[in-house]
């Protein structure tokens, strides 16, 4: 089973030289920590900023320099600065080609539910319906099941989508799916350390495809 | 050259009325308008719909014309620092309408440049669709979106001349620029004004001619909302 | 009877203090050097340039500072220079304030022909559409008649169209003359100095407006 | 930092093949890619579509290609100034489709926008819209008018660095960044290249994710067109 940071990690082997990103708040954000050292990504935040780089040292915060989470951040060499227009025709353009974000609940043909409960305080869906809209990678960062240890793997969203027909693969703490393009279901590509197929398979509510011998992944 | 020069933030909004609709520049608490929002407070102006990517904080940003009862109605993308506006939401006495981040950009420039309206993929399939034209362009589904314009727009830049030509610091930029495009008088307050032909022409985020007021504003906070650092 | 400085010096009249103005090529482009002193105005250039000077001294021309003509300019103090995108949204979206342009034909409910002779080598319309379908204000600059004698105020244009009702005034070399908002004709506002009623009335072949006495202009 | 660097023009041009439809920078001769054009005229492709607000001069510029007879289609606002060009047009041998320049500018924008289709006022009434849906809005007729994208686009700077990201001079700038956009692979010549870390991030006119390849030209001609000083 993958803790926060190993599903971060698990993520990061997604990434492909040369490949502009975004990152989710959450689980996503830490994605940036765990990039391999031969290839070169740079990170987006829609609020404005290419070639996003770590938070300041204490005392070097700049008021004027933030990520999309409203975090004090810092520019990379090579970095540059746009309106939110720019911004999201790069993202809505596909220019930027991974999209990395959380949700709370995927269904088996790839729609994502991540901005809306019913009954509770709607805080918005920021730049999520574009970003999942638009790039070519929708990458979900997850919890296998919720609190309430139900599956977040559905053959259908119970809530309010944020997107239709988007997700490409989901990283969860038990496993690594991929949404079937064909929308038959989540194919189980690897299992977390120590999990079985069994045990996804029973977290699983959606269609399961599992084909052959599902290899342990490794990070 | 067309001198935009006021003296002061109470100048700068005269003409803002009650049940306007406002459009504010800013990114969370990043490159606000906060001169402008600061002397509408000092008002009665009342009823105003307000559209800004947020919404501010308890006690500042729009947060103060929120405790002031002054907006009737919020249209943003993202709402959620702000106790006061939750409690005012769920009471019903504060209308909101959530709009995907970069349609709301684009709807903006596309008000300040002219184009009535244009498709996206955004929110096709979600509630935000919903009453929308669809249109499949290139084997994918998209909706129809319109411009948006207002009577008033305020930003915020780093410096800007007599002419009213802007450039912004950093990611404060952000929504400032689309939304000067898309007001019919654009209120702009800056850290440093300077004369004319001070600034490279080369170097302008925003020109002039989307620019109606310009003056300097007489404090700047620049609150940080979540102060994030490494350890040496 | 003006000439061409006369003409732009008539339509130079016509200008508010703190409105930009788009001047088209020939005598449209005469018209900034008899702005009235105590008005600003700034000049765009569709190429992109707000805030465009005169000519340069001879020896300080700059490859990289043309206007839409392709003639070498200066920048005055405060000016700004920006891409075709954003050019033609301070056009489109309504923040020039007037245009002025040359015309072949211009109908009675004031439509405008200036790009296109059929059987002839046809250059494009660069802007011209662009800015007639936009601005509030369009004026036209141009000879009452073409060189064969013919008027060019035309109940119909005959020549491919640039743009529908977006003419608003006519400086000639005989006349000023406002497009009825209403496509009842063209009201005659005003003779050019020593030119009658009756030659305007002869070289104009459209519907003419003409209610009480005629004043001369006064330039 | 991603690096977009590639060693020159002969590099630069990699992929480019007969018919195929190409977007160029600039206006009339100013901030056209020249070296990118001297590139592609010493090879044999042929048959290219050409999207550019202009045709350029003879034996300049575009007038390049077309005395070369590589150029099939042009498809750009004004084309005035070449008798090549005419001679070409008028016995037929070049196909010419003229478009408004503003809407040249904004399908090359929305392409890179991810905008579909959009809205403009421009041409209604006149041949351009032949064929093409109006809509009111407003109390004013707008035509439907498509995005324009291209699997090569070539532009051309003043200085750019590493990571592909732009700065134009002056008027130069022009049609470059909204081509940049458009292009699949966009190809940057720049008069001075600089490592990363150079240029400030906040001076940037074209972000270099929308550059693939970038390379310091070898000769900047930069020919003026007219020639207009005034006496001291």
């Amino acid at each position: 089973m993958l803790d926060k940071n190993g599903i971060a990690k698990r993520i990061a082997k997604e990434m492909q030289d040369g490949w502009y990103v975004n990152l989710g708040i959450g689980i996503p954000t830490l994605v940036a920590n765990f990039i391999p050292e031969n290839i070169s990504v740079e990170f987006q935040s829609e609020n404005g900023i290419l070639g996003m780089g770590p938070f300041p040292f204490d005392g070097e915060e700049d008021a004027d320099l933030i990520n999309a989470g409203k975090q004090t951040i810092t520019a990379l060499p090579g970095a540059a600065i746009f309106d939110s227009a720019l911004s999201f025709a790069m993202i809505r353009g596909q220019h930027v080609q991974m999209t990395v974000l959380g949700a709370m609940e995927v269904s088996e043909t790839g729609d994502i539910a991540n901005w809306k409960i019913p009954g509770k305080m709607v805080k918005g869906m920021g730049g999520a319906m574009d970003l999942v809209a638009s790039a070519e990678n929708i990458i979900v960062a997850m919890q296998h099941t919720n609190r309430a240890g139900e599956s977040k793997l559905l053959k259908t969203c119970t809530l309010p989508i944020t997107g239709v027909r988007c997700v490409k693969k989901i990283v969860t703490d038990l496993a690594v799916l991929e949404v079937d393009p064909d929308g038959k279901g989540f194919r189980l590509l690897e299992r977390a350390p120590g999990v079985s197929v069994e045990e996804i398979v029973s977290k699983t509510a959606g269609q399961l495809i599992i084909e052959g011998d599902i290899p342990e992944m490794v990070l | 050259m067309i001198n935009k020069v006021v003296p002061n933030a109470t100048a700068a909004i005269a003409g803002l009325e009650s049940h306007m609709t406002v459009l504010f520049g800013g990114f969370g608490l990043c490159g606000i308008p906060e001169n402008a929002i600061a002397a509408i407070s000092k008002t009665d102006i009342t009823g105003l719909t307000c559209v800004s990517n947020n919404a501010g904080v308890d006690g500042f940003g729009l947060g103060i014309l929120l405790e002031n009862r002054q907006i009737k109605k919020m249209i943003s993308s993202y709402v959620g620092e702000n106790a006061e506006f939750e409690r005012q939401m769920l009471s019903g006495e504060l209308e909101v309408d959530l709009v995907p981040q970069g349609t709301l950009a684009e709807r903006c420039r596309a008000a300040g440049a002219g184009i009535p309206a244009f498709f996206t993929p955004a929110g096709f399939g979600t509630e935000v669709a919903e009453g929308k034209e669809v249109r499949w362009f290139n084997g994918k589904p998209h909706i129809l979106e319109h411009a948006f314009d207002a009577p008033f727009a305020f930003v915020k830049a780093w410096k800007g001349d007599e002419a009213g030509n802007l450039i912004f610091k950093g990611t404060a930029r952000n929504f400032n620029p689309v939304m000067a495009m898309a007001g019919k008088i654009t209120v702009a307050e800056v850290e440093e004004l300077v004369p004319a032909g001070t600034l490279d022409p080369n170097e302008i985020h925003t020109p002039g001619i989307f620019v109606q007021r310009i003056f300097q504003g007489e404090k700047f906070e620049k609150r940080i909302e979540q102060r994030t650092v490494r350890t040496r």
